[in-house]
C-alpha cells in the first residue's frame, strides 16, 4: 500500500507539452507511472511520445481528457499566470488528486482556488512542491526516482531537495519509502501535514514516520500535537532554518518568521514535546528511524 | 515585497481610506520646505522596510519648519536594523482621541485573508494576540464572498461604541480589504487607526507587504519597489533568478533548493562556523545562473571560504560544474572553494571539475565540515 | 403544528425603525408573534415599544441580535438597495428562516444570497414576498391577520393579495389553515413550491393543501410532478394569468412569459394531468377543498 | 427593461466583444449617409424591442447608400408587433462562414446566470432547446465564483473545432459574461455569433434585457430607457410607480397585488368579457396613485367599463375610496365605474363611497360580472 498515488494512479498531466512539462512526463512514464492523457490547449488530437513506445493523447481540456481515459488524478506544470485556473479546471474535471508543481502561483488565487476545490471535495497538493512518489507503484511530479526504494517509512516535507537528502540516506542504509511527499513550500497549500499523517497512520505498509519542515507559520506545531493525539506509529523530525533571521523570506514563498510565529526554535520544541525526536543533522533522520524500529 | 509607508498610503488613498497628506523629503531642505507649506506641527518619519522606526529615533515631531529640517537632517542617513534611511516622510500631525489596529494578512491555517483589529492601537499586534487574545477580534474572509458589509460592520463594532464612528470604521474596512486585494497584498495594515476630537476616523501609518508572485500582473505595484534600501547584492540576485539572502558569516553558501538551503546554513553552524548567506540557485540549472551566484557570493568581502551543496534532480550537476569551471574563469575568486555534487549527471560533473582542478565531496556533512575549516584557516 | 414558523419562533425583524418595518412588527406583536429584537445600524439600545406593553430591544446588527435574544427567525423590511446584504447578514448569524419582505432587490444580488444561504443550510423565504403565517401560532410578514383562521388547510402562493382572496373564501367558510405561505413573484426565490409541499406532506395537521401559481418559469410544473411522486394529502390548485401576453411583465418580476415557457396553460395541464384539480375561479377553490376533504 | 441592439452592442464593446461598427438613422438621409460613409454591402435594421424583426421586413441588406435609404425609408415608421419603429441601425454586411449562438440568462431552476450556446445560429434557442436539446450546451454559472475560463472554453469548445475560434469565442463568452454581470441584466444574447472566412469571431446581432431592479444603481443603464418605443400610458404607469400592461379589451381593471390583478382579468374573461389592462397598483395606497391609475385607464379609448378589485392587507380601503372620489373630481371619467373592496378599512371606504355615489361589491365574481356586463352594453 501507500498514500493518495499507487498502481491504480491514471494521471493526466496539464501543461505537457511545455518544457517543465514534457520532460517530467518522459521520466514519469519511464517510472512507470500510468500516464494516460496530457491537456493543452489547442493541441488537442496530438499524441505525447515518451519512453519505450509509451505515448499519451493530448487533449484541449481536462473535461475530454478525463471523459476519455479516467484519469483520476492530475498534475500541473503550467506557468504561474495560468496555474491557478488549471487547478480549478482539474478540479471541476472529476479527478480526486490534483498536484500542483508551479512554483509562484499568486497566493489570492490560491485562496479561492483551494475553496473552489474543498467545495468539489478534491485534494490539491502543492502548489510549489516536487510532488510525491510511491516507489515501484508510481511517480507524480518532479522526484528522482533513483533515490527511492519500497519500504516501510512514510515521509513528508515541505521541501524538495532537502527531502532527497533525506530520502537518499534512508534508501542507502536499505530503507525505503512507502511513500514520500512534498507538501510543498508556500503559504497556502492543499495537503499539510497533518492530512499526510493521518493518511500515513491509516496505511498498513507504513511503519515509521519522517516529517521535515522548515520555518514559516505553524503548520509544524500543530502537525505535533497530531502526532501526539493520534498517530500510532513513530514518527521522527527535522527543522530546517535554525540560523535563518526573522522577516527574511528563505526561498519559498512560506518560509519566513514573521514576529515570534515560525522559528524553528518553536517547532522543534513542539516536536520533542510530543514525542518526536528531532535530527540535529539530516545525516541523523537515519539513526532515528532505525532506533524507532527497532 | 514590502513597499514604504507612504507608497501604502498612496494605494490606502486611492481605495478612498481617509489618510492624512504627506510628501516624500530626500533632503533636510526639501523637508523644511514640506513643512512650511504644511505649516502646524508635523511629524517627520524615516521610511524604511523595518518596525521599530520610533524606538530607534526614525520619527519624531516638529513644531516648526526649522525642527522638521533639524529631524530630516538627523533621520536621513541614519541606520534602523541596518537599512541606510533615504527618504523621510513629512505629514502633518493629526490631534488623536483614540488609537485601533486594523490589519488583514493571509492566514496559512484558514486559506484565506483574516482581518484582526483591535481597540488598542499602535501595538505589536502579535504580541497582544499571544498576550490578551481577547483584545483582538478576527474574521477569515471567505475568498468566494469577499469580505461583506456586516463582517465589516462586526470588525468596526469591536473597536468604537459611537454609531458615526462604527460607520466610518466599517468603511474603512471594507476600503483596506479592497486595497489589499487590488494590491496582491499579504498583509496590509493601519496602525494606528486614529479617531480625532471631531470624530473623524483616519489612518496615519500605513504597512503594506506585497505578494511576489502577483507583481508579474501588476506593473503599477512593482514599480514601487525601492532597491536603494536593500543590499545591491540582493537586487543583482534577484535579476537574476536566485533567492539570496545576505547573512553576518564567512561561509559562502551555494545550495539548489530552499528546504537544502536552510539546513546547509544550520550545518555550518553546527560544524562551528557561521552562513555568510542564504544562496538557492533554484531548479533550473543554467551555468550563467551559477556564475552569478559566485558573483554575489565573492562580493561580500568577509567571505572567506565557499561551499556547494547540490542535490541534482531537475537540477543536472554537470550544468553546475560548468558554472563553476565558467565563474573562475570570468571572475577572479579568492576564497576556496569546496564541491559536493550528488545525483542527475554526477560522474560528469566529477569528471568536469576533476578537471578543472576541483576535488568534490560526496557527503554533505563531509563539505560543510571543510568548508567550515578553511574559513577558520 | 404548522411548518417553518410556530409558538417557538423568536422574530428579529431587521428594518424595525423604518416605515414598514414598524408598522408591521406592531401588527405581529398584536397577533402574537414572539418579536424578540430589531434591528437598525446605528439604533442599537432604543427599543421598539409595541401593543399592549409589549417591547423589543433594537441592535445595532444581526449578531448581537441572535446573542443576546436567541431570536430563530428573521424577517426584512430594510430598502432594496440594502436587502441583499440584510439578507446575507441573517444567514450569517444564527437564524435558520429568513423571510425576506422587500420587493426590488437585483436578482444578481439574490443568486448570490441564496448560495451563501444553502452554503449555511439556512432557509430563505422569499424576496418580494408576504412572508407566511401559522393561525394561532406565529405571523412573520405582511398577510393580513384577520382573513386566518386554525384548520387543515395549508396554503402556498406565489401571490400575495390573491391569497387572501382565497385564504378568505376558506375563512368565510370554516376551513382553516394550518399554514400560509406566500413565497414570492421574484424569479430567484429561496422556498419555492416543492419546499413548501415537502413540509405541509409532513406536517401532521395538514390535511389538504391549495396551491395558487401564476405565469412564468416552471416551478408549478416541477411542483405539480412532486406532489405526483411523493404528496400524499389532496392537493388543489389555481394559476393566475390565463389572459396574460406574452413577453410581458405582469407586476411580478417573475411574472412572464418568455417564449413558450411559463404559460397558464401549460401550468394548468401539468396540474391536472398530475392528479391536482384546478379551480377556474378563486372562488372555486373552496369547493374543490370541501371535495378533497369530504 | 430592454434595451436595442444598437445599445446592447455598445454594452459589448465596452466589454471587448468585437461586434461591427454601426450607426442609429431616425431618417432615410442619415441613413444613407451613414452607409456612404462605410462604402460597399450595409444592413439597414430596425430597432424595437421586438422579435421576429427580420420575417416581418425589418432587416434589408443593402447593395448601396441609395438602397440603403430607400429601405431606411420603409423601414422607418413600420409597425413590428405593435410597436412603431422609430430608429435604424446602418451597419457594414459582415461575410459569414458560420453562425452560432451564444446567451446567458438568469435561471430559476439552478438560482444563477446559466449560458446556453449552439453551433445552430440565428435560430430561436428556446425552440432549439424543446427539438432538438443535444444541440445545445448548457452551463450554470456558480455566483461564488463567477464564470471560470475552463467553463468559457468548455462552451467555445461546443461552437467549433478550430483552437484559434474556441480561443476567440473563449474570450467573446466571458466578456459576454462581464457585460451582463456589469449591466445587471437578466438576459444577454449574441445570436448569431458569426466567424468570417478569414477566421474572425464577431457578434452581429444583440439583445440584452435589464433586471429592472438594477436601474437604481446603473444610471448609465438606465438612461438607455427609449420611452418612445412604448404606449405612453406605460411611461405614465412607471413614472407613477404602477404596473400596467394595455391590452385589447374593454373592461379596465385597476387592482392591488399582482395576482390578483391577473386573477380578475382572467375573471373578466370567464365572465365573457376582456380585461384592457393589467394595473397593480401595489401595496401602498397612496390615493394619488389611483388617480393617476384613473387617467391611465381612461386614457386608453377602449375601455368601456372600470372595475376596481381591492383586497386591503397593506392596502387601506380608505385610501382608495378617497383616491377614487378625488380623480372622479380631477378628470372627467365616461366610463361606469365599479367597485370592489375588501379587508382593512372596508367600512371606512364604504362610507366614502357611498356619500360620493358609487356602490360597492363584496364579491370579486360580482363586480367582474358587473364590469364586463356595463362593457357590453
Amino acid at each position: 500500500m501507500a498514500i493518495f498515488i499507487d498502481s491504480d494512479t491514471r494521471l493526466v498531466v496539464q501543461g505537457i507539452t511545455g518544457r517543465d512539462g514534457s520532460f517530467h512526463t518522459y521520466q514519469m512514464m519511464e517510472y512507470g507511472t500510468q500516464v494516460v492523457a496530457g491537456v493543452t490547449p489547442g493541441k488537442g488530437g496530438q499524441t505525447f511520445e515518451g519512453p519505450d513506445g509509451k505515448s499519451a493523447p493530448i487533449f484541449n481540456s481536462m473535461d475530454e481528457a478525463v471523459a476519455q481515459t479516467g484519469a483520476n488524478t492530475s498534475v500541473i506544470y503550467v506557468p504561474p499566470a495560468f496555474a491557478a485556473n488549471a487547478i480549478l479546471e482539474a478540479a471541476d474535471s472529476g479527478v480526486s488528486l490534483v498536484v500542483a508543481i508551479t512554483e509562484g502561483v499568486p497566493v489570492l488565487d490560491m485562496a479561492r482556488a483551494h475553496a473552489f476545490a474543498r467545495d468539489r471535495g478534491v485534494r490539491i497538493l502543492g502548489p510549489n512542491c516536487p510532488g510525491l512518489i510511491s516507489p515501484g507503484k508510481s511517480k507524480v511530479g518532479i522526484l528522482p526516482a533513483q533515490i527511492v526504494m519500497e519500504g516501510p517509512v512514510g515521509v513528508v516535507s515541505r521541501s524538495g531537495t532537502l527531502t532527497y537528502e533525506a530520502v537518499f540516506q534512508l534508501t542507502s542504509v536499505g530503507l525505503g519509502q512507502t511513500t514520500c511527499v512534498g507538501i510543498g513550500g508556500d503559504p497556502l497549500i492543499g495537503t499539510n501535514f497533518i492530512d499526510c499523517l493521518e493518511a500515513f497512520n491509516q496505511d498498513g505498509d507504513t511503519a515509521a514516520i519522517v516529517m521535515i519542515g522548515e520555518i514559516g507559520g505553524t503548520d509544524e506545531q500543530e502537525a505535533a500535537e497530531y502526532v501526539r493525539e493520534h498517530v500510532r506509529k513513530p514518527v521522527v523530525g527535522f527543522i530546517a532554518g535554525r540560523t535563518a533571521p526573522p522577516g527574511r523570506r528563505m526561498g519559498h514563498a512560506g518560509a519566513i518568521i514573521s514576529g515570534s510565529a515560525g522559528t524553528a526554535e518553536d517547532k522543534i520544541k513542539a516536536f520533542e514535546e510530543n514525542g518526536i525526536p528531532v535530527a540535529k543533522r539530516p545525516a541523523d533522520i537515519v539513526g532515528l528511524i532505525q532506533e524507532a524500529l527497532a | 515585497m514590502d513597499i514604504h509607508e507612504y507608497q501604502a498610503k498612496e494605494r490606502f488613498r486611492a481605495a478612498g481610506i481617509p489618510v492624512p497628506p504627506g510628501e516624500i523629503a530626500t533632503t533636510a531642505d526639501e523637508a523644511e520646505a514640506i513643512a512650511s507649506k504644511y505649516g502646524g506641527m508635523v511629524v517627520v518619519k524615516a521610511q524604511v522596510h523595518s518596525g521599530g522606526r520610533g524606538k530607534a529615533g526614525g520619527v519624531k515631531l516638529a513644531k516648526t519648519a526649522a525642527e522638521a529640517r533639524e529631524h530630516a537632517f538627523n533621520i536621513l542617513g541614519m541606520e534602523i536594523n541596518g537599512l541606510t534611511v533615504q527618504k523621510v516622510l513629512v505629514t502633518p500631525a493629526e490631534d488623536i482621541a483614540t488609537e485601533a489596529y486594523v490589519g488583514v494578512l493571509v492566514d496559512r491555517k484558514n486559506q484565506a485573508a483574516t482581518f484582526m483589529v483591535s481597540a488598542a492601537g499602535g501595538v505589536d499586534i502579535e504580541e497582544v494576540s499571544h498576550s490578551n487574545p481577547d483584545a483582538i477580534r478576527k474574521l477569515t474572509v471567505d475568498p468566494r464572498y469577499g469580505l461583506l458589509p456586516h463582517q465589516a460592520f462586526w470588525l468596526a463594532n469591536f473597536l468604537y461604541d459611537d454609531p458615526g464612528l462604527i460607520k466610518q470604521a466599517s468603511k474603512v474596512i471594507a476600503q483596506l480589504y479592497d486595497s489589499f486585494v487590488e494590491s496582491g497584498a499579504s498583509m496590509a495594515e493601519i496602525n494606528p487607526l486614529i479617531t480625532t476630537p471631531s470624530g473623524e476616523v483616519k489612518a496615519i501609518d500605513a504597512k503594506m507587504s506585497i505578494d511576489d508572485s502577483e507583481l508579474f500582473r501588476r506593473p503599477e505595484v512593482a514599480s514601487m519597489r525601492d532597491s536603494s534600501s536593500e543590499p545591491p547584492s540582493e537586487t543583482k540576485a534577484r535579476d537574476a533568478g536566485l533567492s539570496y539572502v545576505k547573512l553576518d558569516g564567512n561561509v559562502g553558501c551555494c545550495v539548489n533548493g530552499a528546504g537544502l538551503a536552510m539546513a546547509t546554513m544550520d550545518l555550518v553552524k553546527y560544524y562551528g562556523g557561521a552562513p555568510a548567506n542564504f544562496l538557492d540557485i533554484g531548479g533550473s540549472s543554467n551555468p550563467d545562473k551559477v556564475v552569478a551566484a559566485l558573483e554575489i557570493i565573492t562580493s561580500d568581502p568577509n567571505v572567506k571560504s565557499i561551499l556547494f551543496n547540490i542535490f541534482g534532480g531537475i537540477t543536472r550537476c554537470d550544468d553546475v560544474a560548468n558554472g563553476i569551471v565558467e565563474a573562475t574563469r570570468r571572475i577572479d575568486i579568492k576564497p576556496p572553494i569546496v564541491i559536493r555534487l550528488t545525483g542527475t549527471n554526477e560522474d560528469l560533473a566529477l569528471e568536469i571539475l576533476k578537471e578543472a582542478g576541483f576535488s568534490a565531496y560526496t557527503s554533505m556533512d563531509a563539505v560543510v565540515e571543510k568548508a567550515v575549516q578553511l574559513a577558520k584557516a
